[in-house]
């Protein structure tokens, strides 16, 4: 058991603390979240350049052979910045899928230019009546020939207006929620019978809904066996919950910083309300609710790494405890805040959005508890 | 003691049932119902309908135009106004500064100002609040200085909810800093926001929304016959507002309409999935926050009847004011881990009356839960936040 | 809906106020609750001369026709006071079944024993293995010729070490957690075959483990029918609830003021420890918690009275929130307290277990609860 | 980073399972596992075996006797035990008054005091609080006055948990009160109880047991060699004292462990009825205290690994205090919870060896449980209550 960092993982960590710092301040980040794109490209290809987006694949697909901890380094730092680009979506579900399913041919074609950034992916995980339940699938994929007929629509796809390609779990067997009979299809986002609708997340992300009308791909566009996607599916939204996390722990962090900064400046009734005892016991609060979730970030992200039999239990505790202290610190630190907390202008306000995002992603605090309480 | 409604209650009852049914407009409540924004001629028409009624003013003295009900008909007449997701009155006008008018104005000010009000010919805005000041209202700096026949005012206001929408403006302004205690000093007046030098610069809430305001006053000349009452008690003419304010604030009539769309939306069966309410956890949430409703309707209607019998609304309200924005949060929670993913979608423009159904997101109002539960976070700061509150109880409720 | 009292509830509230206030304070409840029979007899039959007694009992059997808005004031101001007397073993509990189903017979010689004082009874309505469940139901009752005969045993029967008789709720027919089938036997507490082992409650009220081994009963001894015992077992905890909720809701009232006035006198770096806002803000919302429940014993109680359809949803809610509610109070009561408020010596500490006894009475908050969800 | 233990860790993991299973005696092992209190011949018993395998002191250093671990195994020998549900140490001596005295005595007292704690063969107490001081520690009043080679000791500790069975105590006396803050002219002295003058009366606790006591001085006399370190710089000594108590005040082990016999009670059917664990509302509270016990865990565990680092323990330890203190109360209430009504019998009685089974009360522990939840409302208490561990973070860990 040991919490040190490699020399290779503190450069990692340092290298994108330094671009936060330096080229990625609120009013920054504020206008690219409000260009068309909704991310820079250009941060995008320098992401690239620094070999970020190859972190978790492996050397021989090009990428930097890194795991969990990388991630989970790299992701508390975007959220400290509050980063719009879509590394998420690309990198951990795009990206997530195809290193563990994609053939040589589907590699060289999608992959590396996910790796490199010259391509946009989405992986469209949810329909509206599922909720969280990744197997509640109900669009299906009909064999025809060499080719599979995809009908149904797909709900709050991350990245799905801007994709170049999404990868479509369909269901080609079994029922609703089985979690056999569920196949990934990869396709070009501009094929005939795919009809999107793209916006702006209020976090200022994007999203699409996604609606599948007699859309032919051919069986070459099947991601590993025929049926059998659903263990893919859960390890990725596993590692994507895990990714998500290390950036809500991120923005909590900074949430808590901002607050204590904001209490020592803010005077009302002639003194700074940081003396305020009241509102100290809060922010301490504010402190454990912190720490207990950076632990439990720690715990699940060691034990996924490690191939550990506990981690989807740690997984689930972790979204569990950060879902429900996340928004107590995110509302915490916005009451503290008074007015300018729910100010439009104010980086809390958004750090805040944001965190209330992450906390409805990959299954919420509910859906967490009740996963691990069936296990204790 | 009993639970019932008499006869004559229930025969009240009826009246306003019929009334919703006959003269609420369809088209506000299409509005409504589908969680589109109103527009303030919406906001006047039907202000306009009640009042022909004779129903606009729930609160103020008969002698000005008020109803004269009882709590338990003031109870059924919120109740039924949210049953049928009626707009609610925009508060400036009508429930606070229309009290001050009638209670501390002259004889000259109440024919002036009371029949627009009450007739919503003229809307108001609040000027309370500064930047740098927030909840520390004894702080303000915005002076007004006596020059003849008029004072000259300068300074800014800021959270002025709809300022961008209303007429006249209500602050309160410094009218001398050569006061022992800072709360003396300070004077109630009266502005009318077509005076020159008056500025109003929207500020963007965190939803995205325009809502409130920023109001500047550069030399802004105004008569000496709007102050209202004496010059240097505003203070305590403002806390008397905040009072009224906090009455009206806990809100449970609408709550209790909210749970109950809660309940109804979270029952339907989507495509095969089970219905959300049948979660148990969900449910017992929903039980509890039900529970929670339902008692702070019984502590509002306490302190109504303690009101009834003869004591003035005190500090006691500010239990209303602060565990009515925890419920309402509290219910803003809900719908948004009840929406799920389709909290995300930032999409304001499938909020209009022609837009078309088939590209609508969301099953119904969904896309709005996550905007309304960022919006509403103000609920417990603005209007004197919710620690403000709790200060004041501790002292004066509880002798701290 | 009226809030207001009548001239006569207004003079039976006074009338136990002013019995609290000049000869119930903390010592001498102590003192009677340290001694061998648990409780003052001379102050129950004080209790009865001053037809406290009698409050819920029909004219007819000699009783003042009261209900549950008379034990509500009643039993508030026996909170207030801590009362260790055996009022709601005996008068709601017992009471509220003799008043239900018992015959002339059987009223005159348990009820009128009830009523003037002179008898002691207990409800043995629970039993180990049923926690909250009042059909759960394992104690036998077989009938042989004109008697039956009782097999089981009682768990927590409040009263039932000093009890004259006991009232046994048996299985006469059905399964374990069947309505139909439950029988009441009103049985002599000496009868051969019963074996009692009492005990103190941590809270200084009385009560006995029941071991029932062949006890023969006459069909004379019978409440009501055979087998339909259950209705009136679940209106009588019913009132029971509401009555020990009023008592909860007396208990409060009382810690609350208690700790404000100590908060005023207890002096921590220099100052009175009132002074601190975290406290002062914890303060009010120990106010909050209290009025809340105030609010929905009243609509429980006034709907009970009534009897409106939603009285046992009201019962449900009350309970759930007096039981959470009063927990954090209790708490918060004794933790203002400091060491003080762990204290044998200390009134609070006493105020505090009658509360979380109370709590753990009738269903607490997570079964009334669910309850409550069931029918929202 | 990673989360499993290394080889060498695990071969210590083995040694201590070994050791347990070994050398803790049945005798005592059954007492804890049947709720029954232990005598002190019991704890000093199981400390002495302790000392004989060299484990007695966890955290002193390796030159008076402390095992030199690392935080993994520490935090491995803190499970085992726990797992065991092994008596804790009495921590007055072993984890109070020793760290004082190798890190501010002199050589003599080291040589005097060190070795007859480790051996269990003195029992300490602590002599803190006092009447009226509470958690305002710098507020004490008992005086130690110079008289020749000796200090004339006069006033009253509180609180004193287990004084009754201590032979010594060590306190915070004022020595001067001629000083500018109150916290100077405290000093440090250790006190045989035997010494004329010192009396102890107890002090039942809300549960109704002898826990604690009231120790009273009344012309005490006792050596100048019995002060530690300089006359006036108790305070320091003390709060150094203060933060290594809150270090070992989380008792995330304990809680793991009697989480563990919460789960396996209430997962037993009981004449037919389904078991509480099986209950999804129980069930979600039991799930949610596990996740916030192990976030503890590893909340600890990164502080030790800090330490391990070269940070000495700091006032963050407060928030281990806070939390794991929160936690254990938690679990007081899920225990109370599933006992039901039988967490209402008081019946001490039976928590004895010799008491016949047939007779007992409840199926296991439950009527210790509202006893010990009423006991552990102390543990938010004690050692600076939480308002104050509060207080410290607020100040020192986020400088407010």
């Amino acid at each position: 058991m040991d919490f040190s960092l490699t020399e290779e993982q503190t450069m990692l960590q340092d290298s994108v603390s330094k671009f936060i710092d330096n080229d990625y301040d609120f009013e920054k980040r504020q206008s690219i979240a409000e260009s068309t794109k909704g991310y820079s490209e250009e941060f995008w290809q320098t992401f690239a350049e620094l070999g970020w987006t190859s972190v978790p694949f492996a050397e021989d697909d090009g990428g930097f052979g890194g795991g969990p901890l990388e991630i989970m380094l790299m992701m508390e730092q975007f959220g400290r910045g509050l980063v719009v680009e879509p590394f998420l979506a690309n990198i951990i579900l795009v990206g997530g899928v195809l290193r563990r399913l994609a053939n040589a041919e589907q590699k060289e074609q999608w992959l590396n230019g996910i790796i490199d950034g010259s391509k946009q992916g989405a992986l469209a995980f949810t329909e509206a009546q599922g909720r969280y339940t990744l197997s509640d699938i109900i669009t299906t994929a009909k064999a025809d020939g060499d080719n599979f007929v995809l009908n149904g629509s797909k709900a709050v796809v991350l990245n799905g207006g801007r994709a170049d390609f999404l990868i479509i779990p369909a269901r080609s067997s079994g029922k609703q929620r089985d979690e056999d009979g569920i196949t990934l299809f990869i396709v070009d986002a501009k094929s005939a019978g795919i009809s999107r609708s793209a916006y702006q997340t209020v976090d200022a992300h994007q999203a699409a809904e996604i609606t599948l009308n007699d859309v032919r791909v051919p069986a070459a566009n099947i991601l590993g066996e025929l049926g059998k996607a659903y263990p893919t599916i859960d390890a990725v939204i596993d590692e994507a919950t895990l990714a998500a996390s290390a950036e809500a722990v991120g923005i909590m962090q900074t949430l808590l910083l901002k607050t204590l900064e904001y209490s020592k400046s803010r005077v009302q009734f002639g003194v700074p309300i940081s003396s305020f005892q009241a509102l100290q016991h809060r922010m301490v609060d504010m402190l454990m609710g912190c720490e207990q979730s950076k632990s439990l970030l720690l715990w699940a992200t060691m034990a996924n790494a490690d191939g550990s039999t506990e981690a989807k239990q740690a997984i689930s505790a972790m979204k569990y405890l950060i879902g429900t202290t996340g928004r107590k610190v995110g509302q915490e630190a916005v009451q503290i805040h008074g007015g300018m907390g729910v100010s439009w202008e104010m980086d809390v306000a958004h750090y805040f959005k944001r965190l209330t995002a992450i906390e409805l992603l990959f299954g919420n605090a509910d859906f967490h508890l009740d996963k691990y309480a069936a296990n204790i | 003691m009993n639970v019932n409604f008499s006869e004559e209650e229930l025969a009240f009852e009826r009246d306003v049932k019929a009334f919703f049914k006959d003269k609420y407009p369809d088209d506000i409540r299409q509005k409504q119902d589908r969680g589109i924004n109103l527009e303030k001629e919406d906001m006047v028409r039907w202000q306009k309908i009640l009042n022909d009624q004779g129903w606009a003013a729930v609160n103020w003295p008969v002698e000005y135009g008020g109803t004269g009900w009882t709590p338990v008909q003031k109870y059924i007449f919120a109740n039924e106004s949210a049953a049928n997701n009626a707009p609610a009155v925009v508060p400036f006008g009508m429930k606070m500064v229309a009290p001050i008018i009638y209670t501390f104005g002259n004889e000259q000010q109440k024919q002036r100002f009371l029949p627009d009000i009450l007739a919503s010919n003229v809307w108001w805005a609040q000027g309370y609040s500064e930047p740098g000041a927030g909840s520390d209202l004894a702080s303000l700096k915005m002076r007004a200085d006596r020059d003849g026949n008029e004072y000259i005012l300068n300074g800014t206001k800021t959270w002025t909810t709809l300022g961008h929408l209303a007429e006249w403006i209500f602050c309160l302004v410094r009218t001398s800093s050569d006061v022992q205690r800072r709360q003396e000093g300070i004077s109630f007046v009266l502005v009318d926001m077509a005076t020159p030098g008056v500025t109003v610069r929207p500020i963007i809430t965190i939803e995205g929304e325009r809502e409130v305001n920023e109001v500047h006053f550069e030399n802004v000349r105004i008569p000496v016959e709007n102050l209202v009452g004496e010059e240097g008690k505003g203070w305590t003419y403002g806390k008397v507002l905040l009072q009224h304010e906090r009455t009206n604030i806990a809100g449970v009539a609408n709550s209790k309409y909210r749970l109950g769309k809660l309940k109804e939306r979270t029952s339907k069966n989507i495509h095969g999935a089970t219905p959300l309410l049948e979660d148990h956890a969900f449910r017992r949430k929903v039980g509890a926050l039900e529970i929670e409703i339902k008692a702070l309707e019984y502590t509002e209607l306490r302190t109504l009847a303690a009101v009834a019998v003869g004591k003035a609304p005190g500090p006691e309200s500010s239990i209303l004011k602060v565990k009515g924005t925890e419920l309402q949060q509290a219910l803003d929670e809900l719908f948004m881990e009840a929406a799920g993913y389709y909290a995300l979608p930032f999409v304001r423009d499938q909020y209009r009356l022609d837009f078309p159904t088939d590209d609508k997101i969301g099953y119904s109002t969904e896309t709005r839960s996550a905007l309304r539960y960022f919006n509403n976070r103000k609920a417990s700061i603005y209007g004197g936040s919710n620690e403000i509150q709790k200060n004041i109880v501790a002292k004066h409720v509880l002798g701290l």
